[in-house]
């Protein structure tokens, strides 16, 4: 299987009048052509500072992302929008606030086109916009409206438009449905599938919704305070789960059915900051099984069986 | 919340040196030779350059700077005036009282009435009474206040005899120039308020007091109030130089003796040292209470002082919010 | 169970039944419509364009010549022939006045331009650039604004001396941080909102962000800013020239034709009431337009 | 069975502006029984958080306007009460947790202040009295009561929302109406304060009307459950019925929109079409548009009656009433 895109050791601080903020603290992940890796986490985990600096949305502090084996977080900026930009695209959150409001449907999705392919003629850059627009789902007739006269779905249909007319290979999708009602969720999801298998795309998927990324990805891998600490196959995660902070997620989830009453693991306290962290496992100030060696050594993330890799100092006898 | 006065003290040196430095660059813009003035037209010009050495002129213009600079602060040497000779610091230092008193009259004046109707219009919004507090505000904004300090002395003085038409050698006196400083600023207060208090009092915090079963009154002045006179206090410090730049006029108008018409008559005298010197006087003032507002500032909100206490703002990069 | 009608409904049913066909809905026809809704606003824009007009045509409008003296009819009051009276050296106030709206519109329309180019510049660059740029020029500019703008304004007069240029560079430089402050909150407002980031997702160059992006969405606040500071500088110009700092006689400026009339204040109060009026009629008018301007552009202020 | 405390028939509420009239609620009835707690389900402009203030007598001024209807609170209709008198409840009878626990606690008093104000409101006490009592009700949500002299933005999301609950509950409420009280919240904070509201709930006999788009909070929390479309009150039943047997086509697709944990699907079904706007309802029945079962008579006839299945088990649908559709 051929790795599309390969993080390694990536890391993203921030400086603020605190300290040292660790967005994204030596992260290394795999996506594999034409799959979906998942990133889950509660806000403030990095997934979408993740994201950001996969897109070079921000430059990366350290690290490296390799995309076809061609190293795309350190080359300098003007290649990589020459040569790169559009072969990795992202879909945003807010289909509210991402979009231009002064732009209509039309020009919107025109845009990027006009923007990386300048040999095109005016007739075929809107042929092709017109092209998107359909390929997503948006009637021809909602050309001239603008983004404040349509619903969230569609407006996330134009920003996927926008993602997709460049032809790229990787799209990184930021919680692309968390901003949606249940039922427009659901036609989201079902067309970011469709698009996938009709074009072979590689998908990032960022979100906090654990059912969500769950149906979408064949990977997962949850963040926490800047780091990956679980990753494995989609199935594995939600029947085999290793980490704590893996399980009490996921036990915190609500399900729809009132005969499943499930034993509910409840965290202590809230997220810590990510400003300074000490060296120790990140998890330490609310995992119920810490002991002396989580406050003193950070774990590393270890593959305990194929494809399935845990960040705890005491993940074998989770398993 | 030692450190932060301190800090925020510290952070005047840079200031004063720019202000000082914009009006030395005024001084050496100046036309007309300092060393002529001073020994008029009848010197030789050897007396003259004899002078300028004696200024230190020939100086370069560094040197100048630094001297000038060293002598406001060793000295509170602000040059003298061309006309009588007097170092400016002792001829304006007696006026600036007077300027004080009705600064402080104008900017109270122009506060309350402010805030007042910006309360009143906010809980009236989108009635008549809101319209007309906003047109009635907006109406003395639109007008200089000079015209309407002639209005008032063509009705309380020339026809009506209640105030003196000009001087200050009753208390009386002050009414007027407090007054039209003061009317010219309530519109900005009460645009502030009013916004600021309807920002509030959509916020859902009001809801929740509501929800508590708070009646509308304790809403408005237990819950709303404070949070909306934040924006307000912030505007205080440029409200206050607006009421010294309206009172230069003013003192004109009303012939006052503050520091106002010390300089505007300077200006019209060609007495430069007494109009740069004035200005920087009246600057480092301007500085010193905006200071002294921003310090304030930190004890109506609590989370400004939680921040500075803590030793840094809280808030992450504006990017980092996302993730 | 039928659904409830209410009177409510009904009005609006009647109000959709008469208009003819939906109006197209863009964000410039969002505002213009919430313009026009204003009967405020449009009052200031319709005072504001006769105005305009009256500067344009003030030597057909005026009966006389502004500068010219007449000793045979010196302070005359209010007539049919000299609609605003005359003043000391027998000129009509009227035909100075109206000469005046042109002097005094030109001239505030120059400080505002100036004051965009030299302190709005300043802000935008501040906004833009951020970082280290932004810290320079805005320190710079704390240090301007610990001057009050109109001493300001004086102080640079006073040293470059009276005249129309000197007035503009005085206007602009005293204004350089309130402007630089305003843009550079604009264009903030704009820089940080999340369709930037999306356009430079896909790609979106520096210059195409700009024009295409930055400047379409922060234009409106910058208008705004426009009409406000003509109003301001209206009166700062008048209150300068009534004390004698600025412009200087027999330019029929207002602020000059109040100071002219200043000795007569008792004996022919009418010599000051016009000109006086007419500022205030103007400055009320752009205030008016920027505050409907406001509502228009950015509802969620009012 | 025991008694209900609130009671809400027939009960329609407008938004009226110059450009438009939204229909948020539309003709809608429900009964909640003491010590229950009911779970009312919808999405975006289902007219959830309009109902409960319309019950809280908190409809925005001047847009908001309770067109019909009554909503009864032990008896006495809460519609006909005085400005004066429904501040008597609220706080004490009634009292409503907001969705956002960053901005529902103001920023200039400490939260002890917020906590004492409710119970100074509705309680003869002092108000050393009330300081301390506020203490207590902050130990009772999981804070440390020395904690009651800190202001708000000293306190993570989580325990802002549990200081909004201590001050929901410190009169002892009769009925507390909870919107989207995790939705801002993290999944693994969501649960914490699930968990504290339903021991609390318990403790109390306190009744409930939990409002949540997330019908896994629906099933975990409530006893009974309301489904919401465009306004309208379309299903209504036991979380066993609305659960296990569903049957209003939109709770029906509804459910099979949902990505399921412990179920592997291709794709989602899909409930085609954008979510009815409120403010131009389609004749009819407001779900018809988007729905899959829909009839001939659904645009035609008026909007569908209520049809019980049977053990209060209710349905709005055309296809409960079969002699509709012979007509």
């Amino acid at each position: 299987m051929e790795n599309l895109i390969e993080v390694k050791n990536l890391k993203k601080y921030f400086s603020t009048p605190r300290g040292e903020l660790h967005a994204v603290d030596n992260v290394s992940l795999n996506i594999e052509k034409g799959k979906t890796i998942g990133i889950v986490g509660e806000s403030g985990c990095g997934k979408s500072t993740l994201g950001k600096t996969l897109m070079r949305l921000h430059n990366a502090t350290s690290g490296q992302v390799l995309y076809n084996g061609v190293d795309i977080a350190n080359m300098p900026m003007k290649e990589f929008k020459k040569d790169y930009r559009s072969n990795i695209q992202m879909i945003f959150q807010d289909p509210y606030s991402s979009l231009d409001p002064r732009m209509n449907v039309l020009q919107l999705i025109e845009e990027p086109i006009k923007v990386n392919m300048k040999n095109l003629s005016k007739i075929e850059i809107k042929e092709k916009a017109q092209e998107m627009m359909e390929l997503v789902g948006l009637a021809k007739r909602l050309e001239n409206s603008y983004p404040h006269e349509l619903d969230g779905g569609r407006r996330q249909r134009i920003g996927i438009a926008r993602a997709l007319s460049l032809n790229p290979d990787f799209i990184v999708c930021d919680e692309p449905v968390s901003a949606l009602d249940v039922s427009i969720q659901a036609q989201i999801l079902n067309l970011l599938q469709n698009l996938q298998a009709e074009r072979g795309l590689t998908y990032m998927f960022i979100t906090h919704d654990m059912s969500v990324v769950k149906h979408i990805s064949d990977d997962i891998a949850v963040m926490y305070l800047g780091q990956v600490i679980e990753k494995c196959p989609a199935n594995e995660i939600f029947k085999h789960t290793i980490h704590p902070y893996s399980q009490a997620l996921l036990s915190a989830i609500p399900i729809p059915n009132v005969h499943v009453k499930k034993e509910r693991m409840i965290l202590r306290g809230e997220l810590t900051s990510p400003i300074n962290p000490k060296k120790c496992c990140r998890f330490v100030a609310r995992c119920p099984y810490a002991t002396e060696k989580c406050h003193n050594e950070e774990p590393e993330l270890r593959e305990l069986k194929t494809n399935h890799s845990v960040a705890c100092h005491y993940a074998e006898k989770f398993m | 919340m030692l450190k932060y006065i301190l800090k925020r003290i510290l952070y005047l040196i840079p200031i004063l040196i720019g202000v000082s430095a914009i009006i030395f660059a005024l001084k050496t813009v100046t036309p007309g030779d300092p060393a002529r003035q001073i020994l008029g037209n009848d010197a030789t010009e050897e007396q003259v350059q004899e002078k300028r050495d004696e200024l230190g002129l020939n100086d370069p213009v560094l040197v100048q700077y630094v001297n000038y600079v060293g002598g406001i602060v060793t000295r509170g040497d602000f040059g003298d005036s061309y006309r009588t000779g007097e170092p400016i610091l002792t001829e304006i230092l007696p006026r600036l009282l007077t300027s004080a008193k009705i600064t402080l009259g104008a900017v109270m004046i122009g506060a309350i009435i402010g805030v007042l109707l910006g309360i009143i219009s906010a809980l009236k919004k989108y009635t008549w009474i809101d319209s007309v507090v906003l047109v009635i505000s907006m109406f003395f904004q639109s007008v200089p206040e000079f015209v309407v300090a002639l209005v008032l002395i063509m009705i309380l003085a020339v026809k009506l005899h209640l105030l003196p038409a000009t001087g200050i050698t009753t208390w009386q006196g002050y009414i007027m120039p407090m007054l039209c400083i003061g009317l010219s600023a309530v519109a900005g207060y009460t645009r502030i308020t009013r916004s600021s208090m309807l920002e509030v009092l959509g916020e859902d915090y009001i809801r929740t007091a509501r929800a508590k079963g708070q009646s509308e009154k304790n809403i408005t002045y237990h819950h709303a109030l404070r949070n909306a006179m934040i924006p307000v206090a912030q505007s205080l410090g440029s409200n206050i130089g607006n009421a010294i730049g309206g009172g230069m006029v003013l003192e004109t108008v009303f012939g006052v003796p503050g520091v106002g018409k010390y300089i505007v008559d300077a200006i019209t005298q060609r007495n430069y040292p007494g109009v740069l010197g004035g200005a920087l006087i009246i600057a480092i003032i301007l500085t010193l209470i905006n200071m002294i507002v921003d310090i304030s500032f930190v004890l109506i909100d609590p989370r400004l002082k939680t921040t500075i206490i803590s030793g840094g703002a809280k808030k992450m990069p504006k990017k980092m919010k996302a993730a | 169970m039928a659904k409830i009608h209410t009177p409510a409904m009904e009005k609006i049913e009647k109000r959709n039944a008469k208009r003819k066909k939906p109006v197209k809905s863009t964000p410039t026809t969002e505002s213009w419509k919430r313009f026009k809704r204003n009967p405020t606003a449009l009052l200031g824009l319709f005072v504001v364009c006769i105005l305009i007009l009256v500067a344009i045509f003030a030597p057909l409008i005026a009966p006389f010549d502004y500068q010219k003296q007449d000793y045979a009819s010196m302070m005359q009051a209010p007539s049919m022939k000299h609609l605003f009276g005359t003043d000391q050296f027998g000129r009509d106030i009227f035909s100075r006045v109206i000469f005046g709206t042109r002097y005094s519109l030109v001239i505030a329309l120059f400080c505002t331009i100036a004051a965009f180019f030299s302190g709005g510049l300043l802000g935008i660059i501040a906004g833009y650039f951020g970082g280290i740029a932004d810290t320079i020029i805005m320190r710079i500019m704390d240090v301007f604004q610990s001057i009050p703008m109109i001493m300001m304004a004086m102080c640079i007069v006073a040293v470059l001396g009276n005249g129309i240029p000197q007035l503009v560079a005085a206007v602009m430089f005293a204004s350089m941080p309130t402007m630089a402050r305003s843009n550079r909150a604009a264009i903030l407002r704009v820089r940080g909102s999340d369709y930037i980031e999306s356009s430079e997702a896909i790609g979106v160059g520096q210059i195409r962000m700009i024009i295409k992006h930055m400047i379409p969405n922060a234009v409106g606040v910058m208008i705004i800013y426009f009409v406000g500071f003509l109003a301001v500088s209206i009166m700062m110009m008048s209150a300068m020239s009534y004390i004698g700092v600025g412009l200087s006689a027999p330019t029929p400026e207002w602020g000059l034709i109040l100071n002219d009339g200043k000795a007569y204040l008792t004996s022919a109060p009418y010599m000051m009431l016009f000109p006086a009026m007419m500022i205030m009629i103007t400055c009320f008018a752009f205030n008016l337009m920027g505050d409907g301007l406001r509502d228009a552009f950015d509802p969620r202020l009012k | 069975m025991s008694e209900n405390i609130l009671s809400v028939k027939n009960l329609v509420i407008h938004y009226e502006t110059d450009e438009e009239v939204v229909e948020a609620v539309n003709n809608i009835s429900f009964d909640l029984k003491k010590g229950e707690i009911l779970g009312l389900v919808g999405e975006t402009g289902a007219g959830k958080t309009t109902t409960a203030l319309g019950i809280m007598g908190l409809l925005p001024t001047r847009v908001g306007h309770v067109i019909q209807g009554s909503i009864e609170l032990d008896g006495e209709n809460l519609l006909e009460k005085s400005p004066r008198e429904m501040r008597k409840v609220r706080g004490k009878k009634i009292s409503m947790i907001f969705q956002d626990p960053m901005t529902a606690l103001n920023p200039v008093k400490t939260v002890g202040d917020q906590i004492a104000e409710v119970v100074l409101l509705h309680e003869r006490c002092s108000r050393a009295e009330a300081m301390i009592r506020a203490q207590k009700m902050l130990a009772m949500v999981g804070i440390v009561p020395e904690r009651y002299k800190d202001y708000p933005h000293q306190f993570s999301g989580g325990m802002k929302q549990r200081i909004v609950i201590a001050i929901a509950l410190a009169c002892e409420p009769e009925l507390l109406i909870a919107d989207e009280p995790t939705t801002a919240l993290d999944v693994t904070i969501q649960a914490q304060i699930l968990d504290m509201m339903r021991k609390l709930q318990k403790e109390h006999n306190t009744s409930m009307i939990l409002i949540t788009h997330d019908l896994g909070v629906v099933a975990e929390m409530c006893d009974h459950c309301a489904v919401m479309y465009a306004g309208e009150l379309v299903e209504y039943g036991t979380v066993e019925d609305i659960f296990d047997n569903p049957q209003h086509p939109y709770t029906v697709a509804l459910y099979k929109s949902i990505p399921s944990l412990d179920k592997d699907v291709d794709r989602l079904h899909v409930v085609p079409g954008m979510v009815t706007d409120p403010s131009n309802l389609p004749s009819g029945c407001s779900f018809s548009d988007r729905c899959d079962k829909k009839g001939d008579m659904c645009n035609k006839h008026e909007a569908p009656g209520i049809v019980d299945l049977g053990n209060g088990h209710l349905v709005k649908c055309l296809k409960y009433k079969p002699e509709v559709e012979e007509k």
